[in-house]
């Protein structure tokens, strides 16, 4: 069974890292994110650390976003999905071999841009990224179990990348205030994390305990 | 080939007994029964849009039986899905393929789905054996479309499944691969097993010792005759 | 591609004489009063500048030229200029951004010519990935050879774009490399001069290199395709 | 010729309008969008005010980029792709039909949320709402333009959502700076809009020019 | 069936001079002739993998000639694409169908990109024709595989073109559909239409009146027999 897992997940991420691609145009995407960012709003040294969490966030869930179109891509060929649903493992197994491989490749990527953001954004919160990781660590848990459910049921809708952004956006918006929020009072030094960690966790628990088998009724037919 | 092995031998491999299927309210099969015992092949024939893919597709589990009942191996499938699963085996319209891998991967991976412990020279036997030698280590996007289908067909030398499904299998391959095909069905029929394909193709199922069937609104019917397909 | 053969022995050996000079100059050369011997950064920095963006230029006219001719000489090149400029401009942005702090006190700042060079970079990269991610290797050079042509195309605007936005109405609130006091006169020129012919001579090797090696994996992957097909 | 360019682009349009979905899924996707960044960055009302523009570009961004999988979606399927091309019109047609059905969508979604923008956000600029209309839809041209190209692309491509946001961010960073600086400009009276006009005009005319024999050169085999 | 007129009627429909292909450094054909006169009809048959889709993506335009030549009705298709395209209709492996239109739209969607004026009672007559006509309302993706290729065989119903390039033209087709595709192809060759078709199944082509080829290591070879393909 775990190896069924670690199959699954495998084929989604060495084909993915075979070409190298995936993981280094996922991290560039985050930069040029950032720098839309910049563009955008501007914001001078000061605003910069009060934007912080709220950026890094943002980047996360739009990189998050953007990468959960290729979690079920592979399988869109030639009925590849429906050959999986013929083995005979459990489809819980399924959908943790397809969310872990999302899960690596999301974590990686939000491991190298918090760093870069504190460069471009010329923010100096070096002591607070142990913490800053582990708050993202937790909150992409939960993310991307709920962004594998939503991926498999938008497989084969039409504007499926719309139609996947406008389920997960607002379902994420909680995890996003917590995590923001998290962020913030980190850096405030003197803000509460606890609480805001405690309603992560909840998000976490709740979402990875329902999807598995959210995802087992959903391609029963 | 070795199919699995159960101990009431003499109990039919699949039994279908009044099965329906509606898409929305479209009604395609209206009841149908079907026993199937070890070494038998039924052929089913029917006009296009007659309902075999649907048919199969629920012999695979791939659709829960909703009206009726299926039992394979005397295992009612409503309830065990996954046993059911680990008994069959399905190549579709739908080749079931990965692109990005090559054939030896595509093949591993289905072996380890299935929990299948296959050596690597034992897929690359298998693949000798449907002429892929050669593109055993090509990534299966650039396939010509008889190449796809026998890499799928290849599935068949791997697992051992009790039952085999089979969508219209003859289509895309070239003369020989017709013939090897039917040879490996041979064998594998003596050997126990059983077979349910969909095929608009007498002439090339002749070959196997078979029960033709017809489907047509929504009702399957045995035939007589070996060349049954009348328009 | 033979000529890549021939010349790359030559491009290599004068390379490393100009290397050889121009870091021996660098060595005499005077630590400035105002940056003490930070200013040598200044020597690496500027050249690979320019590498950074002459690969530019050469992977357009590459792939102008693949467009055009169809040769796949062509498009090598254009393959290995996207890598070299890209190894580059990675050199230019480390080296800007270290020597920025103890300049401006910080790493980065959103001036125009950083800004542009932090774009150019994700266009190499950009190219890079894309040429990787479609799975025919002809669709994936044309694609990629448009792609540069409108990159070309795309660059002096995205600077201008970039001059006009820091300079119409708000000043930028730090200095910017342009504007700082570092006066590139007197003793400093020539090694600088020299080096930056040594670094042109580097990047046209590392072209070199990079374009026989892919190449020679192109050969591979052909003499692989070659033997599935014809031990029938 | 025209009534190739508008069966193409009626097919994209009509399939999607026929189910209402993608419309308003491009609709919600814009307001989550802006959700995020309210919660991510929780502005002030004058905050917001000097954050408006930047709001609406990357919204706009963000949605198109979003939108640009679905244009050639249903091309994926059964090799329709193929049988456009084989069709004996100029590849440039084939290009403005795809080109055009997208912008319309596009341009729609923008006109619809920039009122809402300016609600959520508690900014008073209606007034202004004509001319922001403008400047979003001159930038919205070239955008869908090299949008459109990309997703040609990027067909069939590994990691397709990915590696096309990478492509695009970069390529109109110009456009967004433009655009931001423009809106900016109408919002503080006296900014001045003409060369930040004149840029996204520029910017208009070279995409428009090049992209049509761009996707001629991409999809000659 | 009116096959688009010229005045040289004499010329050849389609000229192959040399054609090569390669993919990569692969090659796929390696020096291809092929004559084909109106009312004439040419099969390829050929091993799986063997170039013959290949070849007919070349015929249809859809890949560039890069070495040797290829004239269609006396055009050089380098230079003349586009006027190409308009005389041939290419029905390959895949139908070219969008699932979320229906029949009708699917056809009416194809006639407009061909600038043909068809009327909607004509459509719908065309999809009688190939026993679609209760489907002619159903979105396609519902469509069974048979369904699929009866509606990208409507289209030469509608086109009139010079040349019609055929991939395994009979595969899921009933046997209804492969008679009625015969009595339609006899049809068009009798009124001087030009036919090049790849296929496994050389009982089903039998019926036709044809000129049989064989595609092996990249070579084109007429064939005597009308039952060529040999392992
Ligand atoms: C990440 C930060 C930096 C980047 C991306 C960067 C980028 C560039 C580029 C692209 C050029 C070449 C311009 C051309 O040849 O047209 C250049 C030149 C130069 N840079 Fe930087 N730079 C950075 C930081 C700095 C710093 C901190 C200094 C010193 C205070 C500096 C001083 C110079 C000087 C003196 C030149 C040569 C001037 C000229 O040729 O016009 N740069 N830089
Ligand atoms: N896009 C491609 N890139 C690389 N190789 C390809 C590509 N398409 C086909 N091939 C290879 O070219 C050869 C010929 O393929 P083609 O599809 O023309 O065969 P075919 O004669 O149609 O076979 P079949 O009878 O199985 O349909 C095969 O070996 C195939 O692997
Ligand atoms: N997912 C679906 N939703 C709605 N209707 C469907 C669906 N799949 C198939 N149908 C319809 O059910 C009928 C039977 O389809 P099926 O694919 O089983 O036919 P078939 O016998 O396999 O035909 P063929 O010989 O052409 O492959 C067809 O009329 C088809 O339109
Ligand atoms: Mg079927
Ligand atoms: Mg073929």
């Amino acid at each position: 069974m775990f190896k069924a897992i670690y199959r699954i997940a495998w084929k989604d991420v060495a084909g993915d890292l075979r070409r190298r691609a995936t993981l280094s145009s996922m991290l560039f995407f985050a930069i040029s994110v950032l720098v839309v960012f910049q563009a955008a709003f501007e914001p001078d040294r000061k605003e910069a650390l009060r934007l912080l969490p709220g950026l890094l966030w943002a980047t996360t869930l739009f990189t998050t976003l953007v990468g959960l179109g290729r979690v079920f891509q592979a399988e869109e060929e030639d009925g590849a999905f429906e050959g999986l649903l013929l083995a005979s493992v459990p489809r819980g197994v399924i959908f943790f071999g397809k969310w872990l491989g999302n899960l690596l490749l999301t974590l990686l990527v939000e491991f190298l841009i918090l760093p870069l953001t504190m460069v471009l954004f010329n923010v100096d919160a070096w002591a607070h990224i142990p913490a800053i990781l582990a708050i993202l660590a937790l909150g992409t848990l939960g993310l991307t179990g709920l962004g594998t459910l939503l991926a498999a049921m938008t497989r084969g809708a039409r504007s499926r990348e719309t139609l996947l952004a406008l389920l997960l956006l607002p379902l994420t918006a909680p995890l996003l205030i917590s995590g923001v929020q998290a962020v913030a009072a980190i850096l405030a030094t003197d803000g509460q994390v606890a609480p805001w960690l405690k309603l992560l966790v909840i998000f976490d628990v709740v979402y990875l305990a329902m999807t598995p088998w959210a995802f087992g009724w959903l391609v029963e037919e | 080939m070795n199919p699995a092995v159960t101990d009431a031998t003499d109990q039919p491999v699949a039994r279908l007994e009044g099965v329906r299927h509606r898409y929305g309210r479209h009604l395609v099969l209206a009841g149908v029964d079907l026993n199937v015992a070890r070494g038998e092949c039924v052929v089913l024939y029917g006009a296009n849009g007659s309902g075999k893919s649907t048919l199969l597709a629920l012999l695979s589990t791939r659709y829960a039986i909703r009206e009726g009942a299926y039992h394979l191996d005397g295992l009612d499938v409503r309830h065990h899905g996954q046993e059911a699963r680990e008994r069959l085996l399905f190549v579709g319209h739908h080749t079931h393929l990965y692109g990005h891998l090559t054939s030896v991967e595509n093949l591993l991976f289905f072996s380890d789905l299935r929990g299948l412990s296959v050596s690597e020279p034992q897929l690359r036997r298998a693949l000798d054996t449907v002429g892929l030698a050669k593109a055993a280590d090509k990534p299966v996007q650039w396939f010509s479309a008889g190449m796809r289908k026998r890499l799928a067909l290849a599935r068949m030398l791997l697992a051992q499944p009790l039952l085999l499904l089979l969508d219209e299998p003859y289509s895309a391959l070239d003369t020989q691969g017709v013939n090897w095909l039917n040879a490996m069905l041979t064998d594998y029929l003596n050997q126990g097993g059983a077979v349910i394909m969909a095929s608009h193709d007498p002439e090339r199922v002749a070959v196997l010792h078979h029960r033709p069937h017809h489907l047509a609104r929504g009702i399957l019917t045995p035939l007589d005759t070996p060349r049954p397909e009348v328009a | 591609m033979n000529i890549l053969k021939k010349i790359q022995p030559l491009v290599g050996l004068a390379t490393l004489i100009a290397l050889a000079i121009g870091l021996w100059y660098v060595y005499q050369a005077p630590a400035d009063f105002q940056q003490g011997g930070a200013v040598r950064i200044l020597y690496i920095h500027v050249p690979s500048a320019k590498i950074a963006l002459l690969s530019y230029l050469f992977l357009t006219a590459a792939s102008i030229l693949y467009l055009w001719k169809r040769y796949e000489g062509a498009d090598i090149l254009a393959e290995a200029a996207a890598s070299v400029g890209a190894a580059f401009t990675v050199i230019t942005l480390a080296s800007g951004s270290i020597w920025g702090k103890p300049m401006w006190g910080t790493w980065w700042a959103w001036d125009a010519r950083l800004t542009s060079m932090l774009v150019l970079l994700i266009l190499y990269k950009g190219l890079m990935v894309l040429r990787h991610s479609l799975d025919d290797p002809v669709k994936g050079a044309r694609a990629t050879a448009i792609l540069a042509i409108i990159g070309a195309v795309d660059l002096p605007i995205i600077h201008y774009s970039v001059v006009w936005w820091r300079t119409l109405h708000q000043p930028p609130s730090l200095a910017t490399g342009e504007n700082t006091a570092v006066h590139i006169t007197g003793p400093l020129l020539p090694p600088l001069l020299i080096l930056s012919v040594a670094f042109i001579l580097l990047g046209l090797y590392m072209v070199t290199v990079k374009a026989r090696q892919i190449e020679a994996r192109r050969h591979l992957d052909a003499l692989e395709a070659a033997r599935m097909h014809h031990d029938e």
